[in-house]
């Protein structure tokens, strides 16, 4: 029943290619990348992720239905993301005259908010 | 007592109606759905009923039509649902232009009002009929939620920021006004009244009481602060100009934009370092602890009252198109 | 799927079985993928478990740039990226030593199983000691937290997800050593064959999944914006 | 009427003595187990809940102060959730079901099985703990700021005692799917696995998903409380509706965790007494998995009010509703089962009329709370309490009745007296609506929830109300006193008094032997193949 057995040159190599990608990670968080800094970074994590489950745990020979049950978490942890991620980023979208509407100031990154959203200009009575 | 035992709650805001007509059109629709399923399940019950309990039933095993057609359905009705529900939601939560502005506080377990004029009261609210108002508030502890049934709004009240919660009243009178997010020990004393008001009693009991209105006091604090040190309005002093900065979007040193309403100015009041304004020094102190709720509300009032200046030659001043 | 054809010719008589055979089992095929998909889900649990922490890292992250970057640059980048090394490096000598399970050399298992433990321990370490110095600074969140940058506030943040991130991070490596010392035992006792080293393979697994969470908490904590610290100290 | 001991060795007598049972690693026995220790948390939980009740019959706050009738609120709500509604069904006829079901010897990892049970009663106790240092007052869902600065420090014993029970769910969980994905019996193909097992199975993937998110949460809300962490400390900068997101990411799911299974035993009581297939099995079977994985992507409901997003809130709104479609599809297809069966009124199937109506209301309403615009009126008041009762006590506590009536002669070997248990049914269902109707009412009105005194208006409907509750109890003691007797004076059950098909009644004995079987099962046809059995069509 012995599972796939990985010559120690892939194991080796895997070994190496991970110990690489560490030092361009580190390489790359000095270098001034703008706003692309922390996708390069995470993408690199990705990837060396992907190789330990890939290599390592032996996902590549397995059933579909571990392959199934491990993108699943990530399937799922990604729901808590983004669907959470949905609030926080559109709360800065919803302006209403005068100010708060309940769901609090947030950072809008790139352009404004279309002008129909934009505030009227404050009542002139007081 | 006896006697009036209420099934609805009386309608007293322009939003009320808008709300219980949503409420029997999901009523209807849910009743239709349940009295359908009730009714066959009760007639087959008793129609296919077989004593004996050594009988089989039809082989029947499923339908791909019926099930399709009872998964759609639901689907599309419950889309006119959904529709109607938040087109009445953009309704309550989307405050008219021209609105009386009303600030509270929510903390355990008391609300405290504060009108533009001056008048503060706790645990009582009044208002004028006819007009809309807008209460805009926060919490000093824990989560509270302002909640008047009459109106049909409510939203919670959240430490370190602003919420808001606006209604048209239409009809005179007294309301409950609840604490509906549980806040501990005396969450069920929270409570108070609404008192709708014809607009010239309202006049009157304006003129009846209370000190120096908001904006006077908030200039007072602006003086007694040192505010006005750094913040000239002709954008010469250290800090911007904060003159008709209110409801316009500012640029801020890390690049991003940030809309300029009541829960960045009290961020930047309290936490100026978070959100540096572009262009300018991380000089402001905090006001954390000099200033209570009350004040940086009446600060942020004072901040909006001040008139746009004109155009200045502060190089960061981004002001919105739409103004 | 589930268990083979002559499935009850000897139910109950279990003599003709390898000894590690649970009764309930009809093969060891069928326990031995039962006990793979059992960790496999088990780790799905684990990434939940780390994901509501990382929900929060991601929102504060979002948040609060500035205090991130500055917080960010009190870690200790040597000490974070030596530790990523000696991780990766458990977790190759941890593949090693399945392999020599499933060839069935129990020296060399052993072996490497000792030296994952090692490199395990070796972690902890160096873990210990940034611990250490944190609590030195008092940069630990709580009452006595001190923090002499711009972002007092959103710094404690920082820190209360570093500790909890790393804290959590580091309990599963206490475990996983554990876990490994009473594999080592049984391997030197020679209980592992080509036909049955599932506990290997399975601290193999879980193993490889501590290492992959601090594949990701190492550029999230220690990398957040290291360019402009270096560019902009003191701001 | 017979007395004498049961016949044949079988998994209740073949070993003898408390060790034996607390150290069994068989599913059917840990079955027990959980029935006992769940039965106690209903105990306690419906008696906390006859002190709310108690106390909300005057406006005034008279029978209890303000900080115990938060308490009772509180550890009611704690003890229903986690320790009664999460665990009745999965762990108690799923672990003595499924297995039998399946045809399977045991779970997959019995020893684990066992240890999810120990580490229940754990957290059992670290909850108790709590209640008798003083209790907590946070309210079930120990939202922050409040619960990490305001409320007491038992929050930190309590919030443990969860944490630790999700521990148990997890196991619980991940022991099931892996019984379902590899242990069934010969021939015993996906699409033959009775409905139960597929409502088991989803249930498995929600507890397994979803638990570990709110145990972390717990542990940070913990954390704050005693350590002064700041996760969610606004005076931070910290989002203390973060906190709502997270709970509710798991919690909401949880509410399918205990409706799902439920679900499966109604699937499988009707079948039974209507002799008939399951109306369109397979849209019954996936809708459970859709049900499982769409309840993920519906949580912010919760939130309507919080401060989220207006725009966030219409994409939560919106798939709420379409979560509700796969529940419609099994409530339609529940009465298109019924439809030209060949109906046994008997006990079990009085449970399941119950169950419809009551899951029916307490569905429908539920979309009155997904509706944006209505939930800002509704959010927190009585209709959200009357909703969520109908589903949880009208909906699950009664399909888990319906379950445990269907499945009682297989775990003791005994009948108990199917027109007691109808009576009882028929007083539990008119004293439910009493009890939670008039709530729905009250709700509109505007009463809020967690109120432990309220305006004098409301008293009339609130009186209804506690009268229900008293009617309730008698159904549920009269439940409680004929099963017990059962056990004792109870006729024998024949190996399958309903005449049902599926492994667990045609393939062992009542109660099962120790190994479940003493042929290992080979399956050749669907689920519910009443129609192939030679009994004459109705
Ligand atoms: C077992 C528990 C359970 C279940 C299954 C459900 C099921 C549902 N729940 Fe409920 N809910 C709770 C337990 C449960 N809930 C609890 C405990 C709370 C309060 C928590 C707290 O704050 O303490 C709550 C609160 C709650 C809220 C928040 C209210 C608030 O606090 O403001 C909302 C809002 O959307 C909601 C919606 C729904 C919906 C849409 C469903 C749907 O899944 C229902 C689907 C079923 C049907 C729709 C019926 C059958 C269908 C038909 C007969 C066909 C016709 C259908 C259509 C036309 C679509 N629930
Ligand atoms: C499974 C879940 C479950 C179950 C079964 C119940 C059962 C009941 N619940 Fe529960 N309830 C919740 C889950 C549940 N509840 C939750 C999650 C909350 C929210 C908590 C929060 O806000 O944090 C809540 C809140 C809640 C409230 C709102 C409190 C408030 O907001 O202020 C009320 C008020 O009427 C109530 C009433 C009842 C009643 C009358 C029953 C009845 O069904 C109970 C019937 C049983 C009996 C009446 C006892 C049976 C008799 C005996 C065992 C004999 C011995 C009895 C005595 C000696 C007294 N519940
Ligand atoms: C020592 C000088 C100083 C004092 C005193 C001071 N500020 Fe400021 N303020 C600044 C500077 C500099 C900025 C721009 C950098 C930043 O955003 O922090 C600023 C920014 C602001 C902003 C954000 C403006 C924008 O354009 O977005 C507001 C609002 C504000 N201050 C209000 C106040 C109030 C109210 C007080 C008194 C209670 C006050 N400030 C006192 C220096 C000061
Ligand atoms: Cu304030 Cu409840
Ligand atoms: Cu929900």
């Amino acid at each position: 029943m012995a599972g796939h057995i990985s010559p120690v040159r892939t194991y080796a190599m895997i070994f190496g290619t991970l110990m690489v990608l560490t030092v361009v990670t580190v390489a790359a968080a000095f270098t001034n990348l703008g706003i692309m800094n922390f996708p390069v970074a995470i993408t690199i994590a990705i990837f060396k992720a992907t190789l330990v489950i890939l290599f390592f745990m032996h996902v590549k020979y397995s059933s579909r239905l571990t392959k199934l049950v491990c993108g699943g978490a990530f399937f799922f942890l990604g729901i808590l993301f983004f669907l959470t991620m949905t609030d926080y980023l559109s709360r800065g979208w919803f302006v209403s005259p005068r100010g708060t509407a309940g769901a609090g100031t947030q950072v809008t990154v790139g352009p404004p908010p279309p002008p129909s959203a934009q505030p009227a200009a404050p009542a002139a009575e007081h | 007592m006896l006697e009036s035992i209420p099934l609805f709650p009386e309608q007293a805001s322009s939003l009320a109606p808008e709300v219980d007509n949503l409420y029997f059109f999901v009523l209807a629709i849910t009743g239709f759905f349940a009295l359908l399923v009730a009714v066959l399940v009760v007639i087959f019950a008793i129609k296919y009923r077989d004593r004996t309990g050594n009988r089989v039933g039809a082989p029947i095993t499923g339908s791909i039509p019926l099930e399709l057609g009872w998964s759609i359905i639901p689907f599309f009705v419950s889309m006119a649902i959904f529709v109607w529900a938040t087109v009445v939601f953009f309704h309550i939560v989307r405050p008219p232009d021209q609105t009386l502005e009303i600030y509270s506080t929510g903390k355990r377990w008391m609300w405290r009002f504060q009108h533009i004029d001056g008048q503060s009261e706790i645990n009582e609210l009044h208002v004028p009929l006819g007009r809309p108002v807008k209460v805009t508030f926060t919490s000093e502890d824990v989560l509270h939620s302002l909640y008047v049934p009459a109106f049909r709004v409510k939203a919670d009240a959240i430490p370190g920021r602003y919420s808001s919660i606006w209604f048209t009243p239409t009809k005179t009178g007294q309301y409950h006004l609840f604490c509906a997010e549980y806040c501990g020990t005396k969450h069920s004393g929270m409570i108070g009244s609404v008192y709708v008001m014809d607009p010239d009693e309202y006049q009157a009991w304006l003129s009846g009481g209370g000190g120096l209105s908001m904006t006077a006091r908030g200039e007072q604090l602006f003086q007694q602060l040192g505010c006005v040190s750094c913040h000239l309005n002709d954008g010469s002093g250290r800090g911007p100009s904060l003159a008709g900065k209110f409801g316009t979007q500012e640029t801020l040193a890390n690049g991003e934009t940030v809309n300029v309403d009541d829960t960045y100015l009290r961020e930047s009041i309290l936490t100026p370092q978070l959100r540096l304004v572009a262009g300018y020094q991380p000089l402001m102190p905090t006001f954390q602890g000099l200033v209570n709720e009350e004040g940086v509300m009446s600060l942020i009032e004072y901040i909006k009252s001040l008139p746009a200046a004109p155009a200045t030659g502060a190089a960061t001043q981004t002001q919105a198109q739409g103004r | 799927m589930p268990n083979g054809a002559a499935a009850h010719a000897d139910h109950h008589g279990h003599h003709a079985h390898h000894p590690a055979l649970q009764h309930h089992f009809e093969s060891l095929e069928q326990q031995h993928e039962a006990s793979t998909l059992g960790m496999w889900v088990f780790l799905v649990t684990e990434v939940m478990f780390f994901g509501g922490l990382l929900m929060a890292y991601l929102l504060y992250r979002v948040w609060y740039p500035g205090a991130w970057a500055e917080a960010s640059l009190a870690l200790d980048i040597v000490l974070g990226g030596i530790n990523t090394a000696v991780l990766i490096a458990s977790s190759f000598t941890m593949a090693m030593a399945v392999r020599a399970a499933q060839t069935g050399r129990h020296q060399h298992t052993v072996r490497w199983l000792i030296l994952t433990m090692a490199l395990g321990l070796t972690f902890l370490v160096i873990k210990y000691f940034e611990y250490a110095h944190k609590f030195e600074l008092r940069e630990v969140p709580g009452p006595d937290f001190e923090w002499h940058g711009q972002f007092p506030y959103q710094a404690q943040i920082f820190f209360s997800l570093y500790f909890g991130l790393t804290g959590l991070h580091a309990l599963h490596m206490i475990i996983g050593v554990t876990l490994l010392a009473v594999i080592t035992w049984m391997a030197a006792k020679g209980r592992f064959t080509p036909e049955w080293y599932t506990p290997v393979e399975m601290s193999g697994l879980y193993w490889h999944f501590v290492d992959i969470v601090w594949i990701f908490l190492f550029p999230l904590l220690y990398l957040v914006d290291r360019a402009h610290g270096v560019a902009q100290v003191g701001v | 009427m017979t007395t004498t001991v049961l016949p044949r060795v079988n998994y209740l007598n073949h070993e003898h003595g408390v060790a034996s049972w607390l150290l069994t690693k068989d599913h059917k026995r840990i079955g027990i187990l959980y029935l006992i220790v769940v039965a106690v948390a209903f105990f306690l939980g419906a008696i906390f809940a006859a002190g709310v009740r108690m106390e909300l019959t005057t406006p005034q706050g008279d029978l209890v102060s303000a900080d115990t009738y938060n308490k009772l609120f509180t550890a009611h709500g704690v003890m229903m959730v986690f320790f009664v509604l999460i665990p009745v069904v999965p762990a108690i006829l799923g672990n003595f079901a499924m297995p039998l079901m399946i045809g399977a010897k045991d779970v997959a990892f019995p020893k684990l099985n066992l240890l999810s049970w120990y580490v229940f009663v754990i957290g059992f106790l670290f909850t108790i703990a709590a209640l008798i240092f003083g209790g907590v007052d946070t309210g079930w869902t120990f939202y922050t700021p409040y619960s990490s600065t305001a409320s007491n420090s038992n929050v930190m014993l309590t919030g443990l005692g969860v944490f630790i029970a999700g521990f148990s769910s997890i196991l619980t969980g991940l022991n099931f799917m892996v019984t379902i994905h590899r242990m069934r019996a010969p021939g015993m193909t996906w699409f033959r696995l009775p409905l139960f097992v597929w409502a088991i199975y989803a249930t498995a993937l929600v507890q397994v998903l979803g638990t570990p998110v709110v145990a972390i949460t717990v542990l940070m809300m913990a954390l704050e409380r005693a350590l002064g962490f700041g996760i969610f400390d606004p005076r931070l900068g910290g989002d203390p509706v973060l906190f709502q997101h997270l709970f509710w990411f798991y919690s909401h799911p949880a509410v399918y965790i205990m409706i799902l299974p439920p679900m499966g035993a109604i699937s499988e009581v009707i079948a039974c007494f209507s002799r008939k297939n399951v109306f369109g099995y397979s849209f019954v079977a996936f809708s459970s998995l859709a049900i499982a994985v769409f309840g993920f992507l519906v949580w912010a409901h919760h939130l309507f009010v919080a401060g989220i997003s207006p725009y966030s809130a219409m994409v939560f709104s919106f798939l709420s509703f379409a979560v509700a479609i796969p529940s419609a599809v099994k409530t339609f297809n529940w009465t298109a089962t019924l439809y030209q069966g060949a109906i046994w009124w008997r006990a079990p199937m009085m449970w399941v009329f119950g169950f419809i109506g009551l899951f029916l209301i307490g569905g429908l309403t539920g979309l009155f709370l997904a509706s944006l615009g209505l939930d800002v009126h509704l959010h927190d008041t009585y209709f959200v309490v009357a909703h969520f009762h109908y589903i949880m006590v009208g909906g699950a506590i009664m399909g888990f009745l319906a379950g445990l009536h269907f499945w009682w002669p297989k775990m003791t070997g005994r009948m108990y007296s199917d027109g007691a248990a109808t009576l009882s049914a028929l007083l539990v269902f008119v004293g439910f609506n009493l009890t939670f109707g008039p709530q729905f009412i009250l709700g509109y009105l505007g009463m809020p929830r967690r109120y432990h005194v309220y305006p004098d208006e409301y008293q009339v409907l609130n009186v209804l109300s506690s009268a229900g509750t008293s009617i309730l109890g008698v159904g549920y003691t009269l439940t409680a006193v004929y099963l017990i007797y059962s056990l004792f004076r109870g006729e024998r059950a024949g190996a399958n008094p309903w005449l049902a098909t599926g492994l667990e009644w045609n393939n062992t004995d009542s109660p099962p032997l120790p190994h479940n079987f003493s042929d290992l099962p080979v399956v050749s046809e669907g689920a519910y193949e009443y129609s192939k059995r030679g009994m004459k069509v109705a």
